[in-house]
This record gives C-alpha cells, sequence and structure tokens, in this order.
C-alpha cells in the first residue's frame, strides 16, 4: 500500500523533537494546571460534566506536541479543539450556547482546511511525516493552494482578522479553569502548526508581505477592539488575538526567507512561551481577585502586575524577550513592507498596554463574588503560574535569550519597553478627562464583534427561507385539487352517450380516410 | 395426437354443452357443472398449445365443410396463448363464483343464469379467438356482446341495468359498423378468410374502407380511448366474476382481431397511417385512463379505468411493427406477454375487489382502512397485482414493459417508450391509493366472518400467476414465434 | 349492375339514418329501432352483392350472411327490449341521460 | 447455484416468516436468526473463495436474450457481507425495539424480504439483474415505511414510492436501451461497453437516465426528497435499510455502472464522469447545512445520510483509484456508523420518546453505554482519526487530489467540518443536565443496547485495523483495482 494511506492504529507516529519539546512542556504545564484550578473551583455536581470534555481536549492539546506524521497531528488538533466547545458553553446561557456555536463553526472549518492542506501535502510528499510534508509541498504545483489553506487554518486558530472576536468569545463564558488553558495553550497549536508545517523560505516575497500585513492589522485592531469590549476575560480574549498578530508576522518573515526563517522561529517559541504562560496567569489572577476581599484582593491585584508587565514588554520580563526575537527576524528581511512592519512594531506596544491597563480597570471594579470553596487552592496554583512568568525567562534555552537579555539593560531599549506605556497611561488619564460621549464608546464592543453579526444574518437567513418554504406547500395542494375537478368533469362530458358515440363516429371517419388515402 | 389435432372444435363444443348442461342442470348442480367443463377446456387450451408448439399453427374444419361456406378454424401460437389465459382465468372465476353467487341467496335476480351465460360467453370467446373468418368474427363478437351485456345487468340493480344499456348500445354500434366493413370488404374482394385475403388483398378503395370501418369497429369493442365510454360502467357495475372475465378476457377478443387484420392479413402499409393512429390513441389511453383510475373514489370504478389504461398498451405494437423483423418480434412478444399478465391481475383485481366490497359491504376506497389487517391474503394479491399492472420485476408486467420499451428503443422511436414509462408510474400511482388506504390501521373486523377462503385466495393465486409470468417469458416467447403474424413476416422459419 | 348500385345507395341511406337515431335520439326504444335501421341498411347492401354479376348465378354467401346477420340482430334487439324494459321499471326513465321520462304520449 | 443463495435464504426466511404468522413469535425469531446466521456463513465463504480468485457465477434465462445472472465477486461481496452482517446485528435489536408492537410477522418478513432484495442488488451480475433486484427492494420497502400506519407515514410511503418508481423507470428505459444497443453486458471491470463506446451521445443519455435511476436511491439531490421524510418507519428499519440496504443499493448502482459498466475511461472520455462528481458535490454540501437546522434526531441523520451517500458517489465519479477505493470502503464505514447513530435514535426514542436533540439533556447520565457509542460514531462520522469514518475519507481526500480535484477535496473536508457541525450538539445536548438525569444509567432493552454497542465497538475497531488485510480498506482497494486495469495500492 502506499504510504500515504492510513494504516488504523498503526499509522500514528509520535516522537519528541526539538521543535516540540518547548511546547510540550508549555502545554503539559498549562493543562495540568488548568485542569486542577478547574476541578478546585467547580462544585462537585458539574464536575463530571466540565471534564467529559477537558480530558479529551488536554490529552489533544498535550500530545500535539508529539505528533510526527499528519495524521495524528490532525487528531491531536481536532482532539482538543472539538471538545472545547463543551467548555466554552458550559454555563449553559444563550450568550455561552452562541459563542459555542460560532466557536464550533470556525473550528470545524479551520479543522476542513487543516485536512484538505494535509492531503495534498501528503499527496505531494507521499509520505505522512511531518518534516517531509513542509519540504516537498515547496516544490509542488499545489504549493499555493496548501498553503493558503494552512494559513486560513491557523489563521482561524489564532483570532486573525476577520476573525479577531474567536478568541474573546472563546474565553469570555468559560469557566475560568477551561478558560486558563485555552487563552494560555490553544491558540499556541496554531503557532506550533506553523512550524510543523510552513514550508520555509519557498513563497512569494508578496505572500509574506500580505501575511506580515495582515498580522499588523490583527495586532492593532484586536487592541483597539479590546479597549472598547465589556469584561475582563474579553479583554484578555482580544488581547490574545492582539499578539497572535504578532507571531503571524513572525510566520510570514519563515515564509519567504531561508535565512530568517530560524530567527522567525525562534521568536514564535519565543512568543508562545512568553504569552502562553502570561495569559495563562492572567486569566487565573483575574477569577482569583474575584474570589477575595480586602487586603488580599489587593495583594492579588498587585501580583497581577506581573503578567502585565510582561505582555507590555517591560525590560527582564519574558513579552521583553519574545519582542526583541521578532525584531530581530523581521530585521533580517528587506524590503518597503518588512521595514514598515519593523517601523511600526513597538507602537503595537501602546495597544497593548491600553488594552492591560482596561484589563486592571475592569478586574479591580469586579465585585467579589461569595464562593464556598476556599480560595486557597486557587491561590496556590495561581502562583505556580506566576512563578513561571517570572521565571521563564532565565530557564529558556540561551540562544534565544542571551542578546535579549544583554540589550535589556540598555537605557536605549529601557526606553524602548516604557514608552508605548507611558502614551497608554497618558492616554487612560486624558479620557478620564474625556467628554462623557468619548468615554462612552468603552463597552460597545461585544466580545466576538463581527462574528456575531454575522451568525444573527446566518439565523435571520435560515428562518426566512423557512417560511418561505411553509407558504409554498399550501397554494400546491389547493392547485392540486383543481386540476382533480377539472380532469373529472372532462371526463363526464367524454363518457355522455352522444358525445362520445359522435367522437366515435370521427374515429370511423378519420380511419377510412386515412386507410383510403 | 389426434385427440389434440381435434382440440379446436373440442375447445368450441365442450363450453357449449356445459353451457347447455348447466342451463337444463338447475341452480344446484350448475356449478358443478361449470367447474368440470372449466377443468376440461383448460385441459384443452394446454394440449393445444402443446400441439402449436410441437407442429406450428393448424386448421380445423368444422364438420370438414371447409371454407368458404363451412367454418375453419385456426389455431397458431397467439390464439393458443389467449385460448389458455381464458381458461385460467375462467377455471378461477368459476371457482369464485361459486362462493361469491351462493346457491342459498334466493333473492337475487338471474343468478341461476350466471352459470349458463358464463359458459356460453366462454364458448364464444374460444370461438372468436380461433375462426379464421372476418364473417364469423361478427358472428362471435355479438354473441360475446349478447352474453356479456345479459351478465353485466345479471344483478339487476338500477345502476347496472344503466350500464348494460350503455353497453348494448354501444355494442349494436360497433356490429354494424364491423358488419358493413365486412360487407365492403366482401363486395371488393369476394373473400372472408383471413388466409385468402392476406394472399390476394390488393390496393383497392372500397377494401381499404372495409378494413378500416372493421378496425374502428373493433377499437369500439376494445374500448381504446375515446371510444371507452361504455367500459368503466359496464365493468364497474357489472357483479365482480363478471367484471373479471370481461375486463381480463372480453375486450382481449376484439383486439386479438385487430392485431391479426392489421399484422397478418393486411400488407405493411394497407392502411397507411392507422398504426399511427392507434399507437397515438393507445398512449392517450395510458395516460387518460390512468389519470381517471387516480381521481376515482369507488374501487371497482378504479379498477375498471385502469383496463383503459392497460388497453392502451396493446396498441403500441402497430406503430412498432413499421421497423423490421426484430422490432416486431420484441414488440409482439410484448403485447402477448401484456395481454396474458394483464388478463391474470386484472381478474385477481376484480376479484379482490368484489371480496373487498362483500367484507366491507361498500365499494368506497377511502372507507377500506383496515383490510391488512383482516384480509392479508386479499391485500396481498391486491398489492402483487399492483405491482405487475405497474410493470415492476419481477411480474409478467415487468416483461411485457421490458420488451415494449426495448422495441420502441430499437425502433428508434423512443417516445413510445416515455408513454410505457409514465404508464407505469401513473399505474403506480392508482395503485398505491388504493393500497396506502388498505394498510392503513383501523379496527374494523365487522365483516370478517364475511370471508370466505375462496375469495380470499383466488385472487391472490390469479395475482401470483401473473408475477410468477415472468418465469414463463421464453415459454411465451416461443408461442408467439409459432404465430401467424411471425411466421408470415419472415421471422419464424 | 343498377341494380346493385340502388340496392347499395338504399342501403347506405338507411345506414346513415339508423347511425343519427342511435347517437341523437334519446329515447330508448328509438335507438334499438335506428340500430335495426343500420343492420338493414347493411342487409341491403349484401343482398345486392348476391346478384352483382348474375351471369355467374346468385352469389350464396351473402345470403348465408345476412341470414345470419338476421339471426343477430334479433337476438340483439330482444335483449335490447328486455333491458330497457327492466331499466324503465327500475328507474321510471326512458333515457340514458337522467331527463325525466316523457312518458306515455310517446 | 452458490452465489444465489446469499439472496435466496433471507428471501426463504421472509416467506416462513409470513408463513407462520402473528402469534408464534419465538418460531419467528429462530427463523430470522438462523437464517441471518447462515447468510453470514455463506457471505463469508463466497468471500473466501473470491479472495483466492474464484467468482462464483450463475446465469437463468429469462428475457429473450438476457439472462438473470449473480456472480459473486469482491466488489458485490463488499456490499453484501455489510447488508447480512448488519441484518444479523440489527435483528437482534429489532427484536427488542418491535416487543410490544403489532403487525410483527409482516415487519420482519419484509424486513428479511429487503435484504434479500439487497444481496441481490450486490451479486447482480449484470445491469437487467441489477435492475430487477432494485425494484423488488423498492416495493419490499414500501410496507416497511408505512408500517406504522400513521398518516405521516402513509405520506412519507406515498414520497418514497413516488420518487423510487420514477428513478426505476429512468432505470428500466436506461437498462433496456443497452440491452438494445448492447445486449447482454455482464459487469466488468474496467468497462463492459467497449464493443459500442463509438455510439457516444447514446451513451450519454444513458449514463444519465441510469444515474437518474441509481440516483434516487442514492439520495443525489434533487433526488433526495423521500429519504427523510421515510424516517418515520421504526428504528430498525431507518437503521438498516436508510443506512445500509436501501441507500447503498443507490451508490452500489453507481458504482458498478462507473467502474465496470461504463469503465472509469469510457466515463472520463465521455464527460459524464464530472458532472456527477458536480452534482455530488453540491449534495454533500447543501444537506449537510440543511442538517445543521434539523431538531428532529431522526431527520438530522437522514441528512447526514444523504451528504455521506454523496461522499461515495462523489469518489466514484472521480474516476481515480484511491478515490474509487475510498468510495467502496465508505459505503462499509458510512453503514457501521450510520447504523449506529440510528439505533440510538431508536432507543432513545423507544425507552424515553425523545425525538428531537433538544430533549436530550440528560441522556448521557441516563444511558451513558448508548450515548458513549453513539459518539464515537459522531467522531468517526465527522472524520475523526483513528476512527472508521476518517479512513475512508482519507482516502477519499487523497483521491481527490491525486486525480488533480483539489475542489473534491474541499468539498470533503468542508462537509467534514459541517459534520462536526450538526454532530456535536447532539452530544453536548445529551451531556446537558436535563429532565432524563434522574434514573441514572437506566439504559434500554439489553437487546437494544447490545447491538448498540457491537457496532459502536465495530467503528473503533475498523478504524483502527484499516490497514491490516481483510479490512473494508484493503478489501475496497482489491476489488476496485481491476477497474484501473494495472493500479496496485
Amino acid at each position: 500500500m502506499t504510504p500515504v494511506l492510513p494504516a488504523g492504529i498503526g499509522s500514528l507516529t509520535f516522537s519528541l523533537d526539538e521543535t516540540g519539546t518547548p511546547f510540550l512542556i508549555l502545554f503539559a504545564f498549562l493543562w495540568t494546571i488548568s485542569g486542577l484550578y478547574a476541578f478546585a473551583t467547580t462544585p462537585a455536581g458539574e464536575r463530571a460534566r466540565l471534564f467529559a470534555y477537558f480530558v479529551p481536549s488536554a490529552l489533544g492539546g498535550v500530545t500535539v506536541a508529539l505528533a510526527g506524521d499528519a495524521i495524528s497531528f490532525y487528531l491531536c488538533f481536532a482532539l482538543m479543539a472539538i471538545p472545547a466547545w463543551g467548555l466554552i458553553t458550559h454555563v449553559g446561557t444563550p450568550e455561552a450556547r452562541r459563542a459555542g456555536a460560532i466557536y464550533l463553526t470556525l473550528t470545524a472549518i479551520g479543522e476542513a482546511a487543516l485536512l484538505a492542506a494535509l492531503v495534498i501535502m501528503a499527496v505531494e510528499a507521499d509520505s505522512l511525516a511531518l518534516p517531509v510534508l513542509a519540504e516537498a509541498i515547496g516544490t509542488s504545483p499545489l504549493r499555493d493552494i496548501a498553503v493558503a489553506l494552512l494559513l486560513a487554518s491557523i489563521g482561524l486558530k489564532i483570532g486573525t482578522l476577520p476573525a479577531s472576536g474567536f478568541l474573546p468569545l472563546s474565553y469570555t463564558y468559560t469557566p475560568a479553569g477551561a478558560a486558563s488553558a485555552l487563552a494560555g495553550a490553544s491558540a499556541k497549536v496554531g503557532a506550533l502548526a506553523m512550524l510543523r508545517l510552513l514550508p520555509a523560505g519557498v513563497m512569494p516575497e508578496e505572500w509574506a508581505y500580505v501575511v506580515m500585513a495582515l498580522g499588523m492589522a490583527t495586532a492593532f485592531l484586536a487592541a483597539i477592539l479590546g479597549t472598547l469590549t465589556t469584561t475582563p476575560r474579553a479583554v484578555l480574549g482580544y488581547s490574545s488575538a492582539s499578539q497572535m498578530g504578532l507571531i503571524l508576522v513572525a510566520a510570514g518573515v519563515s515564509l519567504t526567507s531561508v535565512e530568517a526563517a530560524p530567527l522567525a522561529y525562534g521568536a514564535i517559541v519565543a512568543f508562545s512561551l512568553h504569552h502562553g504562560l502570561a495569559k495563562s496567569a492572567l486569566v487565573l489572577g483575574d477569577d482569583v481577585v474575584s474570589r477575595l476581599t480586602g487586603s488580599a484582593r489587593t495583594a492579588a491585584l498587585a501580583a497581577l502586575a506581573l503578567p502585565v508587565l510582561a505582555l507590555v514588554g517591560a525590560p527582564l520580563t519574558s513579552g521583553f524577550v519574545a519582542k526583541y526575537a521578532l525584531k530581530d527576524a523581521v530585521h533580517a528581511l528587506h524590503g518597503t513592507v518588512p521595514e514598515a512592519v519593523y517601523a511600526l512594531l513597538p507602537w503595537t506596544a501602546i495597544g497593548t498596554a491600553a488594552l492591560m491597563l482596561r484589563f486592571f480597570a475592569l478586574t479591580r471594579e469586579r465585585t467579589a463574588e461569595t464562593r464556598v470553596s476556599s480560595p486557597r487552592i486557587p491561590i496556590a496554583l495561581w502562583s505556580l503560574v506566576l512563578a513561571a512568568v517570572a521565571l521563564v525567562v532565565w530557564i529558556w534555552p540561551a540562544q534565544w535569550n542571551v542578546h535579549a537579555i544583554e540589550s535589556a539593560l540598555s537605557p536605549s531599549s529601557m526606553w524602548t519597553a516604557l514608552w508605548p506605556g507611558l502614551i497608554a497611561i497618558a492616554g487612560w488619564m486624558a479620557l478620564r478627562y474625556a467628554p462623557r460621549s468619548a468615554q462612552r464608546l468603552t463597552g460597545i464592543v461585544p466580545p466576538g464583534d463581527v462574528l456575531l453579526g454575522l451568525a444573527a444574518a446566518v439565523t435571520a437567513a435560515d428562518r426566512w427561507l423557512a417560511g418561505r418554504s411553509r407558504s409554498r406547500g399550501v397554494t400546491a395542494r389547493d392547485e392540486r385539487a383543481d386540476i382533480g375537478h377539472s380532469l373529472r368533469a372532462a371526463e363526464r362530458s367524454a363518457v355522455a352517450w352522444t358525445a362520445a358515440s359522435t367522437l366515435f363516429v370521427l374515429l370511423v371517419l378519420l380511419l377510412v380516410a386515412l386507410g383510403t388515402r | 395426437m389426434n385427440v389434440l389435432a381435434q382440440s379446436p372444435g373440442l375447445l368450441v363444443a365442450v363450453p357449449l354443452a356445459g353451457a347447455a348442461i348447466s342451463f337444463v342442470a338447475g341452480r344446484r348442480r350448475a356449478p358443478h357443472v361449470a367447474i368440470t367443463t372449466a377443468l376440461v377446456v383448460l385441459t384443452l387450451a394446454v394440449a393445444l398449445a402443446v400441439h402449436v408448439l410441437d407442429g406450428g399453427p393448424f386448421r380445423y374444419q368444422v364438420g370438414g365443410w371447409g371454407a368458404p361456406l363451412g367454418i375453419d378454424l385456426v389455431a397458431d401460437g397467439a390464439a393458443a396463448l389467449f385460448l389458455v389465459l381464458t381458461a385460467i382465468v375462467g377455471l378461477v372465476v368459476t371457482l369464485y363464483a361459486t362462493a361469491y353467487f351462493r346457491t342459498d341467496d334466493e333473492t337475487a335476480y338471474g343468478h341461476g343464469l350466471f352459470w349458463t351465460l358464463w359458459l356460453f360467453m366462454w364458448t364464444s370467446l374460444n370461438a372468436l379467438f380461433l375462426t379464421g373468418d372476418v364473417f364469423n368474427v361478427y358472428v362471435c363478437l355479438e354473441l360475446v356482446g349478447i352474453s356479456a351485456v345479459t351478465l353485466v345487468t345479471i344483478g339487476g340493480g338500477a345502476e347496472a341495468l344503466r350500464a348494460g344499456a350503455r353497453y348494448l348500445f354501444a355494442s349494436m354500434l360497433g356490429a354494424m359498423t364491423y358488419l358493413l366493413g365486412v360487407a365492403l370488404l366482401y363486395a371488393a374482394t369476394g373473400q372472408l378468410d383471413m388466409d385468402v385475403l392476406r394472399t390476394t388483398l390488393v390496393a383497392d378503395t372500397t377494401a381499404a374502407t372495409g378494413l378500416a370501418l372493421m378496425i374502428a369497429a373493433l377499437v369500439l369493442k376494445t374500448a381504446l380511448v375515446p371510444a371507452h365510454f361504455w367500459l368503466p360502467a359496464a365493468h364497474g357495475s357489472a357483479p365482480s366474476p363478471v367484471s373479471a372475465v370481461l375486463s381480463s378476457l372480453v375486450v382481449k377478443g376484439s383486439y386479438f382481431v385487430i392485431l391479426r387484420l392489421m399484422l397478418d392479413v393486411m400488407p405493411a402499409g394497407y392502411l397507411p397511417g392507422v398504426d399511427i393512429v392507434l399507437g397515438v390513441l393507445g398512449s392517450a389511453a395510458i395516460v387518460w385512463g390512468s389519470v381517471q383510475a387516480l381521481l376515482q373514489t369507488r374501487i371497482k370504478q378504479l379498477v375498471a379505468y385502469s383496463t383503459v389504461a392497460q388497453i392502451g398498451y396493446l396498441f403500441l405494437v402497430f406503430p412498432l411493427a413499421r421497423h423490421g423483423a426484430d422490432v416486431l418480434t420484441l414488440a409482439l412478444t410484448g403485447v402477448l406477454v401484456h395481454a396474458l399478465s394483464h388478463g391474470l391481475a386484472k381478474g385477481s383485481l376484480f376479484l379482490g375487489a368484489g371480496s373487498l366490497m362483500t367484507r366491507f359491504g361498500h365499494d368506497r376506497i377511502a372507507d377500506m382502512a383496515g383490510a391488512a389487517r383482516s384480509a392479508p391474503a386479499l391485500t396481498f394479491g391486491v398489492a402483487l397485482a399492483g405491482v405487475t399492472m405497474m410493470g415492476l420485476p419481477p411480474s409478467g408486467g415487468f416483461g411485457a414493459k421490458w420488451l415494449l420499451v426495448s422495441a420502441a428503443l430499437a425502433s428508434g422511436e423512443w417516445w413510445w417508450a416515455v408513454v410505457l414509462v409514465i404508464g407505469g408510474l401513473l399505474a403506480a400511482a392508482y395503485m398505491f391509493r388504493l393500497l396506502s388506504v388498505l394498510l392503513v390501521d383501523a379496527p374494523t373486523e365487522l365483516h370478517a366472518s364475511k370471508g370466505d377462503i375462496r375469495t380470499e385466495w383466488l385472487p391472490l393465486a390469479l395475482a401470483l400467476g401473473a408475477v410468477l409470468l415472468v418465469l414463463a417469458i421464453p415459454l411465451v416467447s416461443d408461442l408467439a414465434a409459432a404465430s401467424n403474424v411471425l411466421i408470415h413476416a419472415g421471422v419464424t422459419p | 349492375m343498377s341494380t346493385y348500385l340502388v340496392y347499395t345507395a338504399g342501403g347506405v341511406l338507411l345506414y346513415a339514418l339508423g347511425t343519427y337515431g342511435l347517437l341523437a335520439r334519446p329515447h330508448l326504444i328509438h335507438k334499438v329501432i335506428s340500430a335495426n335501421f343500420m343492420g338493414s341498411g347493411v342487409f341491403l347492401i349484401l343482398i345486392g352483392l348476391g346478384n352483382r354479376s348474375p351471369e355467374s348465378g346468385p352469389d350464396p354467401v351473402p345470403q348465408a350472411m345476412v341470414l345470419t346477420g338476421i339471426v343477430v340482430t334479433v337476438a340483439l334487439t330482444a335483449l335490447g327490449l328486455a333491458i330497457v324494459k327492466r331499466y324503465y321499471t327500475a328507474t321510471g326513465l326512458d333515457n340514458l341521460d337522467d331527463k325525466p321520462s316523457a312518458g306515455g304520449d310517446r | 447455484m452458490t452465489a444465489w443463495l446469499p439472496m435466496l435464504v433471507p428471501a426463504i426466511a421472509g416467506i416462513a416468516t409470513f408463513a407462520l404468522g402473528k402469534s408464534r413469535g419465538r418460531a419467528r425469531n429462530v427463523v430470522n436468526l438462523a437464517a441471518a446466521a447462515i447468510s453470514i456463513a455463506l457471505v463469508a465463504r463466497l468471500v473466501v473463495h473470491a479472495y483466492n480468485g474464484t467468482v462464483i457465477s450463475s446465469t437463468i434465462p429469462m428475457l429473450p436474450g438476457l439472462g438473470l445472472g449473480m456472480s459473486a465477486d469482491l466488489l458485490g461481496l463488499l456490499f453484501a457481507t455489510v447488508a447480512t452482517v448488519l441484518w444479523g446485528v440489527t435483528l437482534v435489536y429489532a427484536i427488542g425495539y418491535m416487543d410490544h408492537a403489532t403487525d410483527r410477522a409482516r415487519f420482519f418478513g419484509f424486513f428479511a424480504l429487503c435484504i434479500a432484495a439487497a444481496n441481490g442488488v450486490a451479486l447482480a451480475d449484470d445491469p437487467l439483474s441489477l435492475f430487477i433486484f432494485y425494484e423488488i427492494l423498492s416495493l419490499t420497502t414500501y410496507p416497511l415505511v408505512v408500517h406504522t400506519g400513521t398518516p405521516e407515514a402513509l405520506a412519507a410511503g406515498r414520497k418514497y414510492l413516488f420518487y423510487a418508481l420514477g428513478g426505476g423507470a429512468a432505470l428500466l428505459v436506461g437498462v433496456a436501451w443497452l440491452a438494445v444497443i448492447a445486449g447482454q453486458t455482464p459487469f466488468t471491470p474496467g468497462g463492459a461497453l467497449a464493443a459500442v463506446s463509438d455510439r457516444t451521445a447514446e451513451l450519454r443519455v444513458i449514463f444519465a437516465l441510469l444515474v437518474a435511476g441509481f440516483g434516487v436511491k442514492a439520495a443525489l439531490m434533487p433526488l433526495h426528497g423521500w429519504l427523510p421524510g421515510a424516517m418515520v418507519a421504526p428504528a430498525p428499519v431507518s437503521s438498516l435499510l436508510h443506512a445500509v440496504a436501501v441507500v447503498k443499493a443507490g451508490v452500489f448502482g453507481i458504482i458498478r455502472l462507473v467502474n465496470e459498466l461504463y469503465g472509469p475511461e469510457l466515463a472520463t472520455s465521455l464527460g459524464v464522469a464530472t458532472p456527477l462528481a458536480i452534482l455530488a458535490a453540491v449534495s454533500i454540501i447543501i444537506a449537510s447545512v440543511i442538517a445543521l437546522r434539523q431538531d428532529d434526531f431522526k431527520r438530522r441523520l437522514a441528512y447526514s445520510t444523504i451528504a455521506q451517500l454523496s461522499y461515495i458517489t462523489l469518489g466514484t465519479a472521480l474516476c481515480s483509484p484511491l478515490a474509487a477505493a475510498g468510495a467502496l470502503a465508505h459505503l462499509a464505514h458510512h453503514a457501521v456508523m450510520k447504523i449506529t447513530m440510528f439505533f440510538t435514535a431508536g432507543s432513545v426514542y423507544e425507552t424515553l420518546h425523545v425525538k428531537k436533540v433538544s430533549q436530550m439533556p440528560g441522556l448521557a447520565r441516563r444511558m451513558p453505554l448508548t450515548m458513549a457509542s453513539f459518539a464515537v460514531a459522531a467522531f468517526a462520522l465527522a472524520g475523526i482519526p483513528p476512527l472508521v469514518g476518517f479512513a475512508s475519507k482519507w482516502m477519499l481526500g487523497v483521491g481527490s487530489a491525486q486525480s488533480g480535484s483539489v475542489w473534491a477535496l474541499i468539498v470533503y473536508v468542508s462537509s467534514g467540518a459541517l459534520a462536526l457541525g450538526y454532530m456535536v450538539p447532539i452530544l453536548t445536548s445529551a451531556l446537558r443536565e436535563g429532565d432524563h438525569t434522574p434514573a441514572r444509567g437506566a439504559e434500554s432493552d439489553p437487546r437494544m443496547l447490545w447491538p448498540i454497542v457491537t457496532v459502536g465497538v465495530l467503528t473503533v475497531v475498523l478504524g483502527l485495523t484499516a490497514g491490516l488485510p481483510g479490512s473494508p480498506v484493503h478489501w475496497a482497494m482489491t476489488a476496485i483495482a481491476p477497474s484501473f486495469g494495472g493500479w496496485t495500492p
């Protein structure tokens, strides 16, 4: 049999390689912590239901880093993404259901695109092994369509425009523990897919430029949408989308240049680790804060500053290192677009900073909820994540951060890291004294933005269609009755004696006339 | 072998004798006479078929006189098929009638005459299938007509009398038209014997007019649209065994004469365009009859209109016959199979309809729900008959449809195939309109006690015959090859 | 020859008359008798045929046909009258069109 | 004679069931189960022969110049195996399901006759024989569709007949036409019409007629209208007939038509394959979208069936070896998946009277094994590896890409996405807390439960063993290979 055929269980290969290792560690850590957190904070009666979805999702989410061939990669990808629907709809409110429906739709489309891409790549490579796939597609006539499908799939996973509402929708209604896993780990599978599947340095420059431009646009626009949205969780979702936009910029770099690809890959890994941990810490932190009162609450709010600073990219945080790596990668490209992107990159930090300010403000405003369970275990788990955020930058592979850490201490980079934050704070202050109409702008974006409108349009179209087909059925029945009536009348007059026998005489004459022609 | 050679004469003489004996035997013994007669006739018909299969067509001179003053009988494969069909349906109807016309039912007017009239009609039908002379056709047709009209009115209701009167006048109109045709034909040719006519017929206006009149008259007797006006009322209001015989056999008698005149007696293209007209009218009959059947609310009216439709198929052979020996063979075999399968199935349907009406005490289709529960064999019989009506495999109807469709396609005139297909679908529509009611679950066991094993199983037996006919198609094919039509067309050496 | 034509013309006339009566007259007895007209028309033609070629003597076949035809027609007429009578007894109608019966004035 | 037995044994069982009548239920069950066991053994024997290269066949004369023929080749045996094995499973289920129903003799009698007809379709050696059994299948199914006798069932039955007989009519003309121009044409891998391949115009029309005929049962849009309505039949009927025998007879006809009557080469050169593929692709997408809208459980499954059947049609119409093999494998795979789902639908209805997806909350807790089996089948249907549905979908996808029809690949994966869209809500609805929760773990009648679990397990096992010799995947490739002369998988 040809190697591209699935041989059932025999075709699934799992192995740990250099690319997979950091992701495996990240995923395993986040899914474990999030799972424990969810277990601790979910009422006993609901646990079974939540974990019916959480366990398969976690299983897929962790093993995806080990997947060594197209089919197992697809399996893990799907295993993680599909059950997550149950996590999103867990609370069962109409908003959550709608969010779940949109999530499932987009996930399904993403899965489909991924599968199509994998099939094409497998056919072209005549193999199922992941490294072979990415290499073979580069020289194939179907390269463009395969890469487009891959980018579509990845783009949906990481909330690229116009699906920027995807991530906020997935976090907003999800229970905190599960949301932490989704925020920290789920979207990073998209990053892993970039490393595993996108061919390096074979695409025309235009492709890279479009991808980079899309990434930058997402980074900025998601930040704007995020500052205008309503809940802390939604803000975090848009922040993720914004950050993932930056990862997409790196992916764009890797597509076109063989030289810059290693740098871009480094940036992608760095961003994944940094953002995964920080975002998970923020989601959990938000939940912990809502469980506390008094001084404990203040302390927790203060501790939240750590992941916030990391996301903004403050020196000596993981965010700083990740951004540094990204800049390096973009810098390796030459041309108008890369240079423009390079120039704009620091400005994205303003958006991040604004988002974080908004998040902080919303979290602080949240009223404490009375929970039965003691917050001791959640706090402990959260602390573990915080620790990871603080330490990660010191323990990850040296070649990525030596540079960054050295340069972090220079005044110029200090300044580079600080000015966007300052601008954001200044803007925030300015807004406090802005006219009420401007202030009211905050809160106008529901989590999900255009996706909600799209969903509403689909529902309306569906109703309209259903109504139309119903009314059609009624008229058809009437017409049938009329036809039957007139046919019966026609036969009645055809068999009346005089008419019928005259008809017969006419038939006689016809036959005679024909016969004697 | 000698006895076999006598079978044509016996096929007329035996039922005639039976009719006479049943008349004098009295009401109680008449059924036994009829059953015995039916068994003998069936044996004779089979014997004749075997004889034809062995030695090909043969002539039989009644009383040894010979034509033109004597009466000659002609036995060929096609005639043998119709005779066997008549004998099978006749036997089953006779058995059914013993249950239907109860001897203890003293109130029923004319029931005592049924046996005599029926055997007399059988005699005339057998004679009609065997006669080789166009004037004797007239006599036989009228004898069939007189007994048929009388049988229709035997129940004595106003509706039956009215239908009988219409039937009678239609019959008279046809008879006179036919007789005029014979007169003109004789005036032109001086011949009445079909075999002689076949070899001597030349282009001549008077002869052509005569033949056209004869065909038209036979069309009326066969109830081809638009001359079907008398059929639904007559077949619908007659007692069910009578309806069965009328629908499955009597119309085939006049049709068989058309078949012989058109395809055997007249040389190709003798009445130009008439074959097409017959095909078109056949198509119209298929569509119109089926549509009307679909609109009927009473069961026997539905079955009667189904006959109007099914007759149409028989006429498709004429336009197809112009396309060479291969197509003719397919088409002729097709219509013969169709005549057989329709005869069996329609017999089954009318008998079944009669049983249903007895059980329910009325003939409204809409109120016949629950039949499947209380009379499963009966319903199954109706369903099987329906299958063959629709031409679905595996059934005789399917074989007929297949052969005719093949003939149409092989001739290049594919539109006849379209008509056949539409006819099958319409048949499905009206049959399932009936079946879907019978299959409905309704708590009606009211009249179950009126069920007699004969009235339940005999329709099923006929329907089974119609279905199993598909296995006998090779045999029918052989008999068709032994028909004068194909022999004279040079198909069979 | 001319005798033959006269017979034929008369026969056709009778036949046409009968056809009209059978088709158009509503009263049932009218119809029965009209049918007899038609029959007589045909018999007239057949009788004429018997003498078509006087030199070879009369042709017996048409005569046999006419005799047989008369027998058949008589039987049909008898049956027709019987049915019409029973129909009238059962329904009080003398036509097939559901018109009220004309009663005894015909 | 051996080739006739898989058809004859169920037929005899059916007639015996009628003969036994209403009251002798135990005897009826024994007869039917024994017949199923015997049929399975017979088919297995034929499979062994066919794998060793001996194709047993036999023909009896019927119409002038044409015979009724049966031939036990690998292609047909795959369908026969599916039908026969699942008949056995369904019998057990049906005995449980119909425990309190009326008219059981009629039900089981026609049920067996349907299987006989399906086996006839599977092993028919030529278009005429195939057509005959195809029509018998239409007829024997009707009483099952209207079994309940409700107005709704009768309306559905009417619709079913209208479509089935209409399709049959097209088929009749097509088959007759073919016989007129080519005589008896036994199915031959790679095509049986080489002698008349120059009559292109006629062959195109005949192809269209045959597709119209098979398309009805294959529920190819726009000929699918009967299928959702026919779901009013009792669940075992829906399960076996509308997931296995009837609809598969349609797609099987298309497989025979493309691969063994016209042959992929002729079908491509006549230009008839691509329109068929497009029709199938449109059906896949539209049916899947409609399935999303259905709240009625069985209707949702019905529309899913329509889409999945067109998978098979599309794969066949691509005229590429791997896609064709995938299509054939999917015929078996889909049967296993869909029967699990219909069993579930029947079980939850019979046990709890749940008909709609929106009434399902609590079911997962109430009937955990049933719903777990359903979940496995649902994910298999959506094409999640390593379940059974993925194997054939992957083959179909790879076949599409190999033949250069990336669009077909996109259709397949989109439909997979849509399948997720209509399957996952069922699962989450069942997993929600709801009305049925209190009676925890009260499963249905064991005669219904264990068949469900069996076929559920089968969806996993067949998926895991897809690479082994004798699996449907392997079998399908072996059976299809001769049609693409020289192709070795």
